[in-house]
């Protein structure tokens, strides 16, 4: 019934009801000038992480090309709304950091643009990881440079295995179970392995990489949901979790309420032996300063579930370039020059991936900083750069990034979380993230 | 002369627009135009806006769909489950509010050394900033590391560690715990203030008809309170309904489903599906139920409103 | 210095009339008091010329100016309420000077008036109290100060007196009525103690459901009641009241209820004599009997004493007449118990008849 | 209450009201420590964890009393110089280490400030804007005055999630973006409803007749509303601006989306600010909340004993 009914497009629908509600006279010469829309200004949104380190290559920016960029950030957690707000509202944005599970949505709400026609940019692609480019691509454009990028890492406590007369780190999930049980009995840590599965932005990345390491996926080759499917990863890797809490107490009930940083903060306190973690944390956690188990955190390749692999998760968060500054000339060139200058060399080097690596430990996308000799030491002094290639090669992207991924995330997410609570069986929980995404693909693709 | 239609028309406009009228026009005036210029268009727009198909990821079809957004928030199973958490998380809030900001305020009311001390204690849950506050409690909650489970441990009332937020029955009530903490402060003081408003000579004439302190309480106490508690039912109703902090802060919506609240669920549709038709009609529903309630609310206890 | 004029003034709350087809003429420097039951619309009627309240059709004058919407404020009168509304938080000599003040009164002049106003109430000694520092009668008296002290043209009460004790209340009556000569002003007073109307009114506006009854001198309002209402309501102990029937027979016109008749003087008669047969009420008020002087045949009421009620200076007799029960006073030069048979004449010249459905009087209406 | 007053003449009477003053004093000390408890013990932790160290913060069982406590997190927030950001002055460790403190400790203080413009504002147009509206629903029979009433409700009742995006772009239609009038004009607008209401049902508590009193005695209704209703209403008033003060106070979510530099900024935004993608400090941002909580509290101080205070009797009868 509802289409003979007009059809707006979104500007149209704002355009119009901004006019209803007569704000037009009110607005249009607004009570205090801004700033804010001036041409020579390029406006950078950012979330707050590595305040000062921006802060420091804004200025060197300036100082440099003479543009005049606005920084400003607002938390992780609130990052995105805020973001879709200043989008909707049309404020002025032209350059912002973007997480690779937003680039299909956001390109198909048209709030970003692709970047492809920036030779300047896409010069840096050959010295890119593949992982980074494919992460940044959607229907075949690229949409920016890489900010960070870093995959899901085993870690482990070598004291506590040694303690407990492990000599080698677990090669299968099976193996884990077993060791974890001879670690709790040896009364060495009483939930040996930590895994953080609060309702979070992090706890996709910890569900994907238990079920690719479960030899599984999501989705199939064209997108169909195969998550639910027994014979698949995904719900193994669920039983596996769920047996692991239930039946042999290795994981702790409370899992379902760890963040990603309580979780880090409990692991490096010595509670834990096993721990799933981002592999950047592989810095704060092998530092004295911050860690009780500074010097014995290991890393080890992901566990093979039963016809598995190595297999881990990667994720990358890039600097990406609005709709709005995409649509002026000049606007456009001043952001993609501020793009490159992140992203790509500022003054000849990959300055600011560098220096966010051995600031904080983020994974840099381009391979030749492995080379650096900055690097090596840093990397040398608490991991081991082979395992983190080997890893990092198996690294895969999300398979279910996709303009529909937010909405499915919530009751993927929280299927696991039923499982984990014995609400619902593995089987029921992961039918019921597939039947979503069924329905999601069939509403939107 | 009186019933010429000129002069009634006059007498009647001079009666519309007299003295009384013209200063009440002149009293609301600023703060009709304060919600007139603020709060009239992002009601109406979003008001309007839930009459559409608004999907932000896919802005070429907006299509007007008339009830369409009403009838699929109505008829899905989880938005029920979330109203019915609602109401728990509502109901047992507003009434720890009411019980706990009567006996403080019944405290407060009475002269002792260290009232004003007391008093000024009471108020600092209210000043927290909403996220240090949330952040503090998600600490204190921990399963791992937090004062609560310290605390019982050392007490020896618990011999090892509880999950809290992570057991789906006990998260609405520890969310619930924290509101009221941070609320209690202001009900305490409205019903405070009711109190002090009832004049002393009400009592002094009951003391003198012999009544003693229980029942100077019931008779006089209690009716004059009425005013003061409707307006923490209302207030704390309507924060309740729509309380949204603490459910982003410490639990987004889970574990599992378990604090997926209505307020929540606005959320979910509206910033992370990106469907603000769906998202505003939930809202609408959210609205005229809280209305609703502050009407009832208003008819039963208000006096002449 | 100001008459009151009240044309065709009608009030509604909602759809509930308070004041119907209000018309009253208040001369200048007249005491009125309005008197009825609660309910009547006396108060609203008062907050009408006080500019309290709107009304919803007629006019209002104050001399020849028509005040319909004039705000209080406006208006040249001051008003001492019910509860006495004294401000709380300002001490008694504020509370009496505010109004001063809001006229933009000098300073030396208020602080001349206040403290007049506060020695003619005997409050001199009050002024720095506060009104929760003061008991009843000394608040009345506050709010009675705050409203002379104002020297207004029109000086409105809405039961002052109500909330007092019974001896406070009657020497009050007397200082307001000296309060009254002494201020040379428009005083309008709402009671519905009818004794306090009869003392201190120069007329009285009986009134009921918001219509006027009578409009008269306290004696003509006693004396000459247009109806039923207004002759139960003025009287202590009320009128007593006889239901029965006019007959007429052998020239003679009078009353009968069962065995019990009495005759109608000639004057009265010829007024009512139209009536026969019709179902009537008598009114005979309890003092217009006398046993001293011997009852003409038909002018009297003979029976026996059901209960005897002496009153300090007189006494009540309470009777029956077929099966009604009536209250007489007589003096104390005889006394009775309990059981005397009595035979008492009655004034023939002061009985009430009113017509049992119109509930007018038929003789004075 | 007042307190009890003795009867000399009667030894028993006497003894009955010492035994129910000593109860009522028992009483009231209980309920007092259990009150404290509750209220008090979350905020130890918040004080004490504010002197704690990121590691001793996570130890288990938790410490009470720190045992080295540190000033580090308050010396950052109050003596951080100004220093120009770059490369070699930026803060390059991680800041769970404990010994790091987010750059934007400096901010804490301009923000504060920020906050506190925003609140007192808030306040002051919520008197100016409130009482008139509040008096005139309470005290005038005027046409349309129950709808007036609900009209301000209705604002009150659609969840805040839902008006973000209309709020924004009326804000910057108002070109208010990052500016702390933007914020002003928003709390107004959520605050004032309430203002209206506490306040209405206050001065309907009070006696009609003293509005009528105040009228015949020459006052126009403006004058009325300051000589009478005012005066009076001080306890409520009271608490209505430690309403609209707190609330403009904690606001987080419409402040997120209208400002981005700390000319605008506003406490709960900078706080929310030491939590980031990689890391957060819980002392510090406890910290924080210590300092937030101390303008609000010495305010309310300053203001607790008009609350207390009843000014209404003697209005009536006696």
């Amino acid at each position: 019934m509802s289409n003979q009914f007009k059809n707006l497009n979104r500007r149209d629908f704002l355009k119009k009801t901004a006019a209803a509600g007569a704000l037009g006279a009110l607005g249009a010469n607004g009570l205090i000038t801004q700033a804010m829309a001036a041409g020579d200004t390029v406006h950078f949104m950012a979330w707050s992480a590595a305040v000062d380190l921006v802060k420091s290559h804004v200025a060197e920016f300036q100082k440099v090309t003479g543009i005049n960029v606005n920084y400003s950030n607002a938390p992780w957690a609130q990052y995105r709304d805020n973001l879709i707000t200043k989008f909707v509202g049309n404020a002025p944005i032209d350059m912002m950091w973007v997480s690779d599970a937003w680039l299909p949505e956001w390109a198909e709400a048209g709030w970003i643009k692709p970047v492809d026609k920036f030779d300047n940019l896409m010069k840096y692609n050959a010295e890119a990881e593949k992982f980074c480019n494919d992460s940044m691509t959607y229907k075949g454009s690229q949409y920016g440079l890489t900010y960070y990028t870093d995959f899901m890492a085993f870690l482990y406590d070598d004291e506590a295995l040694k303690k407990a007369g492990i000599s080698n780190p677990p090669k299968s999930w099976d193996e884990v179970t077993e060791q974890c049980l001879k670690i709790k009995n040896a009364g060495i840590a009483e939930y040996p392995l930590m895994l953080a599965l609060a309702q979070e932005s992090w706890l996709i990345e910890f569900l994907a990489a238990m079920t690719y390491s479960h030899g599984g996926n999501f989705t199939d080759d064209k997108g169909n949901s195969i998550m639910q499917d027994p014979k698949e990863g995904a719900v193994r890797a669920l039983q596996w979790v769920v047996d692991a809490v239930h039946k042999h107490k290795i994981v702790s009930p409370a899992s379902v309420e760890i963040g990603e940083l309580t979780g880090l903060k409990a692991f490096a306190s010595g509670n834990h032996a096993f721990a799933l973690e981002p592999k950047y944390r592989m810095r704060t956690l092998n530092d004295p300063k911050q860690s009780k188990i500074a010097g014995r955190v290991k890393q080890a390749l992901m566990p093979m579930g039963m016809d598995g692999s190595h297999a881990t998760v990667g994720w990358m968060r890039f600097h990406g370039m609005s709709a709005s500054a995409a649509a002026d000339k000049t606007r456009a060139e001043n952001t993609a020059r501020l793009i490159e200058w992140f992203g790509g060399k500022a003054n000849g080097e990959y300055k600011f991936q560098k220096y966010l690596f051995t600031d904080i430990g983020a994974g840099f996308g381009v391979k030749p900083l492995f080379n650096d000799a900055d690097v090596q030491n840093a990397y040398n002094s608490y991991a081991d750069v082979n395992i983190i290639k080997e890893q990092q090669a198996l690294a895969r992207k999300k398979d279910v990034v996709t303009p529909w991924f937010g909405e499915w995330n919530e009751v993927h997410g929280s299927s696991w979380q039923a499982a984990i609570l014995q609400k619902a069986t593995p089987a029921e929980a992961m039918a019921k993230a597939g039947k979503k995404w069924d329905e999601l693909k069939k509403e939107m693709g | 002369m009186r019933s010429s239609p000129k002069r009634d028309i006059k007498f009647r406009l001079a009666r519309r627009f007299d003295y009384e009228s013209r200063s009440a026009a002149l009293f609301i005036l600023p703060v009709m135009s304060v919600l007139a210029i603020v709060a009239v268009f992002p009601i109406l727009y979003s008001f309007y806006t839930s009459f559409f198909n608004l999907k932000l990821t896919r802005p070429h079809r907006v299509p007007f769909v008339w009830f369409d957004n009403y009838i699929k928030v109505l008829s899905d199973e989880l938005f029920w489950a979330s109203v019915s958490r609602t109401v728990s998380f509502t109901v047992m809030s507003v009434a720890a509010i009411l019980v706990l900001s009567l006996s403080i305020a019944i405290l407060l009311n009475e002269s002792f050394r260290g009232r004003r001390l007391l008093s000024a204690i009471i108020l600092i849950p209210w000043a927290i900033p909403t996220v240090a506050n949330g952040l503090l409690w998600k600490w204190i909650y921990d399963s791992g590391f937090g004062a609560l489970n310290g605390l019982l441990f050392q007490l020896g009332i618990i011999d090892s560690y509880i999950t809290w937020l992570g057991d789906s029955d006990k998260t609405i009530p520890l969310i619930s715990n924290s509101f009221v903490w941070k609320e209690v402060p202001l009900a305490a003081i409205l019903i405070l203030v009711t109190m002090k408003s009832i004049p002393e000579d009400l009592y002094r004439a009951a003391k003198v008809d012999g009544a003693n302190v229980f029942k100077r309480f019931i008779h006089i106490t209690i009716p004059s309170l009425k005013p003061g508690f409707m307006l923490v039912m209302i207030y704390e109703t309507m924060m309740a309904i729509r309380h949204f902090d603490l459910f982003f802060l410490l639990t987004e919506g889970g574990p599992a489903e378990a604090s997926h609240v209505v307020s929540w669920q606005i959320y979910v549709e509206t910033f992370r599906n990106l469907s603000f038709g769906t998202g505003s009609a939930m809202s609408y529903i959210l609205a005229l139920v809280t209305f609703a309630l502050a009407y009832f609310i208003i008819r039963t206890l208000g006096s002449k409103l | 210095m100001a008459r009151i004029l009240f044309d065709n003034v009608t009030k509604y709350y909602g759809a509930v009339k308070a004041v119907d087809c209000l018309d009253l003429d208040i001369h200048d420097r007249e005491f009125l008091v309005l008197l009825g039951p609660s309910g009547c619309g006396k108060t609203t009627t008062l907050n009408m010329i006080a500019g309290l309240e709107d009304l919803s059709e007629g006019d209002i004058y104050f001399d020849d100016q028509v005040v319909n919407f004039m705000p209080p404020h406006k208006r040249d009168v001051a008003m001492v309420f019910q509860s006495y509304a004294l401000y709380p938080h300002k001490n008694v000599y504020d509370n009496i000077g505010f109004g001063l003040k809001m006229r933009k009164y000098d300073a030396a002049e208020t602080d001349r008036l206040v403290r007049d106003a506060a020695e003619r109430l005997e409050i001199s000694h009050l002024l720095q109290r506060r009104p929760s520092q003061l008991s009843g009668g000394q608040r009345q008296r506050v709010a009675l100060g705050r409203a002379m002290v104002r020297q207004p043209s029109v000086f409105l009460m809405d039961e002052p007196l109500s909330n007092l004790d019974a001896a406070l209340r009657i020497s009050m009556r007397a200082e307001i009525k000296e309060l009254h000569k002494s201020m040379q002003t428009t005083f309008v007073y709402v009671t519905h103690d009818q004794a306090e109307a009869l003392t201190l009114a120069d007329r009285i506006v009986v009134m009921k459901d918001g219509i006027v009854q009578q409009i008269g001198t306290p004696d003509e309002i006693y004396e000459h009641p247009k109806n039923l209402f207004v002759a139960s309501f003025l009287g202590n102990p009320p009128i007593n009241l006889l239901e029965g029937s006019i007959v007429v027979k052998e020239n003679k016109t009078l009353f009968r209820k069962g065995d019990f008749t009495i005759n109608f003087s000639a004057e009265v008669s010829e007024k009512i004599a139209q009536y026969a047969g019709h179902e009537v009420i008598l009114g005979i008020r309890p003092e217009d009997v006398d046993e001293k002087n011997a009852a003409v045949f038909g002018q009297g009421i003979a029976g026996l004493v059901d209960t005897v009620l002496p009153m300090g200076s007189e006494q009540y007799l309470s009777m029956h007449i077929e099966g009604s029960e009536v209250f007489f006073r007589v003096g104390k030069e005889l006394r009775h118990r309990d059981g005397d048979e009595v035979n008492l004449a009655v004034n023939i010249n002061r009985l009430h008849v009113f017509d049992k459905r119109s509930t007018l009087n038929l003789i004075w209406a | 209450m007042k307190p009890t007053t003795f009867d000399a003449r009667s030894e028993i009477y006497r003894n009955k009201s010492q035994t129910t003053a000593r109860l009522r004093n028992l009483s009231i000390f209980v309920f007092s420590i259990l009150l404290l408890a509750y209220v008090l013990g979350p905020i130890a932790w918040l004080l004490s964890s504010s002197f704690q160290t990121e590691a001793e913060i996570v130890s288990v069982p938790p410490h009470w009393i720190p045992d080295e406590p540190t000033l580090k997190n308050f010396e950052a927030i109050f003596f951080s110089e100004f220093e120009e950001v770059t490369y070699d002055t930026r803060k390059k460790a991680d800041p769970v280490s404990g010994g790091y403190i987010p750059s934007t400790a400096k901010d804490l203080l301009p923000s504060m400030w920020n906050s506190f413009l925003v609140s007192i504002a808030v306040v002051m147009l919520n008197l100016f804007v409130g009482v008139p509206a509040a008096y005139a629903m309470a005290k005038i029979r005027f046409w349309g005055r129950d709808g007036t009433i609900y009209t301000i409700l209705t604002t009150r009742v659609i969840p805040d999630i839902a008006l973000v995006v209309p709020f924004f772009l009326v804000i910057k239609n108002l070109g208010l973006l990052d500016h702390i009038a933007s914020l002003i004009v928003t709390y107004l607008a959520v605050t004032v409803p309430f203002t209206v209401f506490i306040l209405v049902s206050f001065f309907e508590s009070l006696p009609d007749e003293l509005d009528k009193a105040a009228r015949v005695d020459g006052c126009s209704r403006l004058q009325t509303l300051n000589k009478v209703f005012l005066p009076l209403s001080l306890p409520s008033l009271v608490a209505v601006m430690l309403f609209a003060f707190l609330t403009s106070w904690n606001e987080f979510l419409l402040a997120l989306m209208f400002t981005q530099t700390i000319a605008s900024q506003t406490l709960p935004i900078i706080v929310a600010g030491f939590t980031s993608d990689f890391t957060i400090s819980f002392s510090f941002i406890n910290a924080a909340g210590v300092i937030a909580v101390i303008p609000p509290v010495v305010l309310a101080v300053m203001f607790e004993r008009y609350i207390v205070s009843g000014l209404t009797a003697g209005a009536v009868k006696g």
